[in-house]
């Protein structure tokens, strides 16, 4: 098995695992994680698809390759927000949850703007 | 199978492994050691598929600054109490078989990709020339589809400014909180003092080669930013405020000078984003030289998170 | 002569994995983190060190030879602070408990 | 090279288009203060002038525009292109924008004493970006460029929701937050496989090298799957009423009626352009079964919300469930294509100016009443006709009553459907109406009554004024000429190839 089949491989466990994770975990932080299992499952696939495109005497494809590195830095972009917003959520209520019926109060007219 | 292939595997499973473990471990910080261990490895991974620019970006940003964002915020979340229920068998069966669908859906379709595969390497490689780099990849980046890459430079000025939106009103314009303790270890303050000026010239040095070799703006500027990491975790600098002038004008630097030079390519060479003939490749470093700065700068204060000090006189 | 320096490189090399696995070992198996640190930052140095001694002669130029003396260098600076601060982490906690 | 990689002439709008709002928020960042506000609407009447431009371009080529960034042809380089629904998005984004940059004047300047201000600048910054990120959604051709678009605009959009700063609009924002990387990742690696099939993200140069592939299903199902969660499309909703309800309202309006509208933008770019030559797999039933679930469920949930605010954001839920139709009944090439074509489209622009009018007049509402529970309106319309009459013209584009955008929408829709004989979304057209008057009535109805109401400040003129040229807009729409319609089918690949003999 050449690396990049090994590799499309893992990429898809990759996917899988952080998807099952993403869905399972109730941990925004746990989810968070999840998604950057995701994102480097995916960010494999570009780089089997970099690596298929090797032609003569070009080892890779660069096309896919930059674009790997645009999404990288994207993603942590994302999770540095992600990070911001739980943190400051933890400091306001003391806890951390994406449960909505947490906020809700009983006809909460006064709330929203 | 040859001995590569053996460790080819064995590299696979591990990093499997290592994201299972991720998923599976109880306490957050457990799991966040083992991404960071995985980030690693994935870069050797990189290494592998011949891609070298990815398996610094993947080790420095993939797993070294996200990493360090993401111990943070462990530990200070960890010591809250659970807030939800865990999950009922009926959504971990079901979500376990979605997640294999999709995983094999992927697999398929990855292994019938069509062959011969197509590849815009020759071309690519055809148009280098032109702009005197040796990289592809940067001339991917900052040539051919330097559009993504200005507008992926305003999606992190977007981020900045989302990250230190959470703030309470009275901080802003203040600095955020500091990456240490008061009293930092003396071992961390060695090794920053030590460490943060040859990792400064690495990170240089990487920029300036990334024409020809694996580096680039992008691992050059992360580099840079990992310095000023350590030297605000050891307490050797403080993070700045964010109503600061200067700091503003050279978050934006990199992003606005890809812009103007951008804007002026009409003038320059017939079209928007196109680079004048025998003049590409200074302009190309001048451009790099100013994202370093915006990268070396962003990376670190979307780290240190939103303003928490009131901004002073 | 090649031959010597192959032969040296595998024997340096050889070393140098030797070392690694044993700290991997202890890792794995010695009773308490201290331990394991000790075991483990100590074989771990050595075993790069040794790695690195049997690459130089296959450096090419002497600026990788350069850049492997550092690399060795800033692993072991990084690796011993690192090891300072776990072992710092690891006392604190006990005085807490 | 085919014509549709080369520049044409005036493809330049199309890039300055995407600048003019990059360089604001640039120059918002580093100057700060209280140019940020300046330069965001400053800047409004220029971006409405190069969208006409493009509108104008579009009409008079009768092609699409295009403009070949850095004089590269796709596949090694990116070009952007405007077709009639191109150009049609970007004027409606740069009249909703400045209306609700104009409308949040008052409740976000930058306080006087104050140099700078937290939510000041994130709102103007923020503005900025939602129509710099809709821009490229407009008019890039290329997957991945759009890709970054994507996460141009989840980045815009989130600080909006929670600009006010309280612990449930962050734990809001969160889960929007979680939903759209969600989305952003698995369109990205939909994107990758197409790369790996075909070397190219180009749409039109796809669309010509598509052929059924096993990465070619996959890449479908993943994107389409990401963009649905974007889009808020039932079940993947969850999201929506609470970012959108406890935003203020000049970010509701903005993110109800234009934000979700980008991720379904894309969605039609990726059926209707990039894969309309493979072969219907019972894809288009699937997306219109699944509008028609948000249909029913978004107007049931509207139907029992105690604030105004939840209440138009559930009927969001719905009224996007309605667009979905448009797979169904506006792809193939029959007789009743174009009437399902045009009624989705129609329905995307009626449901922009609508809502984003609702949500305005709810505010101002808010602000007079100091409440949005819809329980205690009893009165409000005498005391603020203008609002209540806005809500009431918003209320019938929902509904599809005549005269009104929604009307033309839904009817255009409702045709398609008997022409097919695919009745079943008749049905679902005409449920969604009744259910849709229904929680009109509930807003309209108490307030109508003569009871005496005590309002905490008189009605903010301006703000009324702005939310009823809004719903006025989506009133006229629904007199839209014959010429209207010509003008989204330009460019629209189905036509063409219907067009060979």
């Amino acid at each position: 098995m050449s690396p990049p089949i090994i590799a499309g491989f893992v990429g898809a466990g990759l996917v899988g695992l952080g998807l099952y994770a993403l869905i399972v975990n109730p941990e925004p932080l746990k989810k968070l994680l999840a998604f950057n299992l995701i994102g480097s499952g995916v960010f494999l696939v570009f780089g089997i698809v970099a690596r298929r495109g090797a032609v003569g005497v070009f080892p890779f494809d660069p096309v896919p390759q930059a674009m790997v590195i645009t999404g990288i830095v994207v993603a942590f972009a994302a999770s540095a927000l992600a990070v911001a917003l739980m943190l400051r959520l933890a400091e306001e209520s003391g806890r951390v949850t994406l449960d909505p019926d947490a906020w809700t109060k009983p006809d909460d007219g006064a709330e929203g703007p | 199978m040859t001995l590569f292939d053996a460790l080819d595997l064995a590299l696979a499973a591990i990093v499997l492994g290592l994201a299972a473990w991720t998923i599976a471990a109880r306490e957050v910080f457990s799991a966040v050691v083992g991404y960071v261990a995985y980030g690693l490895l994935l870069a050797i991974v990189w290494v592998r598929l011949y891609a070298p620019d990815v398996a610094l970006t993947e080790a420095a940003i993939g797993s070294g600054v996200t990493g360090v964002l993401l111990v943070a915020a462990s530990t200070r979340l960890g010591r809250l109490p659970k807030a939800e229920a865990p999950p009922g068998a009926a959504l971990k069966i079901a979500a376990a078989a979605l997640s294999l669908i999709v995983a094999g859906l992927l697999a398929a379709a990855v292994l019938y990709l069509p062959d011969p595969a197509p590849s815009l390497a020759p071309e690519a490689d055809k148009d280098l020339a032109a702009t005197g780099l040796g990289n592809a990849v940067t001339g991917v980046l900052i040539a051919y589809r330097s559009f993504d890459t200005m507008l992926e430079k305003v999606v992190l000025v977007l981020a900045v400014v989302g990250v230190w939106s959470v703030a309470p009103d009275r901080f802003w314009g203040g600095a955020p909180a500091p990456l240490g303790p008061a009293a930092p270890e003396a071992a961390l303050v060695f090794l920053a003092r030590i460490l943060a000026p040859i990792g400064i010239v690495i990170g240089v040095q990487m920029f300036w080669v990334g024409a020809d070799d694996p580096g680039g703006a992008f691992q050059g500027g992360a580099i840079l930013a990992a310095m000023w990491i350590i030297v605000m975790m050891a307490r050797l600098a403080e993070p700045p405020r964010i109503g600061s002038g200067w700091l503003r004008l050279a978050l934006v630097s990199g992003p606005a000078v890809f812009l103007l030079v951008g804007l002026a390519g009409p003038l320059m060479a017939g079209s928007f984003f196109a680079f004048p003939a025998g003049f590409a490749k200074p302009l190309i470093l001048f451009i790099e030289a100013f994202m370093v700065l915006s990268i070396a700068l962003t990376l670190p204060l979307l780290v240190a998170g939103p303003p928490s000090r009131e901004a002073g006189p | 002569m090649s031959l010597a320096v192959d032969l040296f490189s595998l024997l340096a090399i050889g070393a140098g994995v030797f070392f690694f696995l044993a700290g991997t070992v202890a890792l794995l198996r010695f009773p308490d983190s201290l331990s394991r640190l000790h075991a483990l930052t100590k074989s771990d140095n050595l075993g790069l060190g040794l790695v690195v001694l049997g690459l130089l002669p296959r450096a090419g130029t002497p600026l990788s030879a350069l850049k492997l003396i550092v690399l060795w260098g800033l692993v072991q600076l990084s690796s011993a602070s690192v090891a300072q601060l776990v072992g710092a982490a690891l006392r604190r906690r006990g005085a807490a408990e | 090279m085919t014509p549709a990689e080369t520049t044409t002439s005036s493809g330049a709008l199309l890039v300055l288009a995407i600048l003019l709002p990059s360089a604001g928020i640039l120059a918002s960042f580093a100057l700060g203060g209280r140019n940020a506000e300046r330069i965001a609407l400053g800047s409004a009447p220029l971006a409405l002038a190069i969208a006409l431009s493009v509108l104008a371009e579009v009409w008079r080529a009768g092609r699409p525009i295009v403009y070949a960034i850095a004089g590269l042809s796709p596949p090694l380089g990116i070009a952007l292109r405007a077709d009639g629904i191109s150009a049609v998005m970007l004027v409606t984004s740069a009249l909703i924008i400045p209306a609700a940059g104009l409308y949040a004047r008052a409740g976000f300047a930058t306080p006087p004493a104050e140099r700078e201000s937290r939510k000041a600048f994130t709102f103007w910054i923020m503005l900025q970006a939602i129509s710099a990120a809709l821009a490229i959604i407009f008019v890039s051709g290329d997957l991945f460029n759009l890709y970054v678009a994507l996460e141009l605009l989840t980045f815009a959009a989130l600080p909006l929701a929670c600009v006010e700063g309280r612990a449930e609009t962050f734990a809001a924002a969160l889960r929007y937050l979680l939903f759209a990387l969600f989305g952003s990742i698995f369109y990205l690696l939909g994107a990758a496989l197409l790369y790996g099939a075909f070397g190219t993200l180009d749409i039109a140069l796809l669309a010509e090298r598509m052929r059924p592939l096993p990465a070619v299903t996959a890449a479908a199902a993943l994107m389409s799957a990401g963009l649905l969660a974007k889009t808020a499309l039932f079940p993947l909703h969850l999201w929506l009423p609470p970012a959108h309800a406890n935003a203020p309202a000049p970010a509701s309006a903005v993110l109800s009626g234009l934000v979700v509208k980008g991720s379904f933008f894309l969605t039609l770019r990726l059926w209707f352009y990039v894969l309309p030559a493979l072969p219907a797999v019972g894809f288009d039933a699937i997306l219109g079964a699944l509008g028609s679930g948000a249909v029913v469920f978004g107007s049931v949930l509207a139907l029992m919300q105690p604030r105004l605010k939840l209440l138009i954001a559930y009927s969001t839920i719905a009224q996007i469930g309605y667009l979905f139709l448009i797979f169904p009944l506006g792809s193939g090439l029959h007789a009743w294509t174009a009437d399902g074509w045009n009624g989705g489209l129609m329905q995307v622009l009626a449901h922009a100016f609508a809502k984003a009018a609702m949500f305005l007049a709810a505010g101002v509402l808010y602000e007079s009443l100091g409440h949005d529970k819809i329980a205690k309106f009893s009165g409000a319309a005498k005391a603020m006709p203008m609002t209540f009459l806005t809500l009431g013209l918003g209320g019938l584009s929902l509904m599809g009553l005549p005269p009104s955008g929604g009307f033309a929408a839904k009817w255009l829709l409702l045709r398609a459907s008997v022409a097919s004989g695919q009745w079943v979304w008749a049905l679902v057209l005409l449920v969604g109406g009744l259910l849709a008057a229904g929680y009109v009535y509930r807003i309209l109805a108490p307030a109508l009554s003569s009871d005496p109401v005590a309002l905490k400040a008189p009605p903010r003129r301006a703000g009324e004024a702005i939310a009823l040229s809004l719903a006025l807009v989506a009133v006229v729409l629904g007199f839209a000429p014959e010429s209207f319609f010509q003008l989204l089918d330009i460019g629209r690949p189905a036509l063409a190839t219907a067009g060979l003999p």
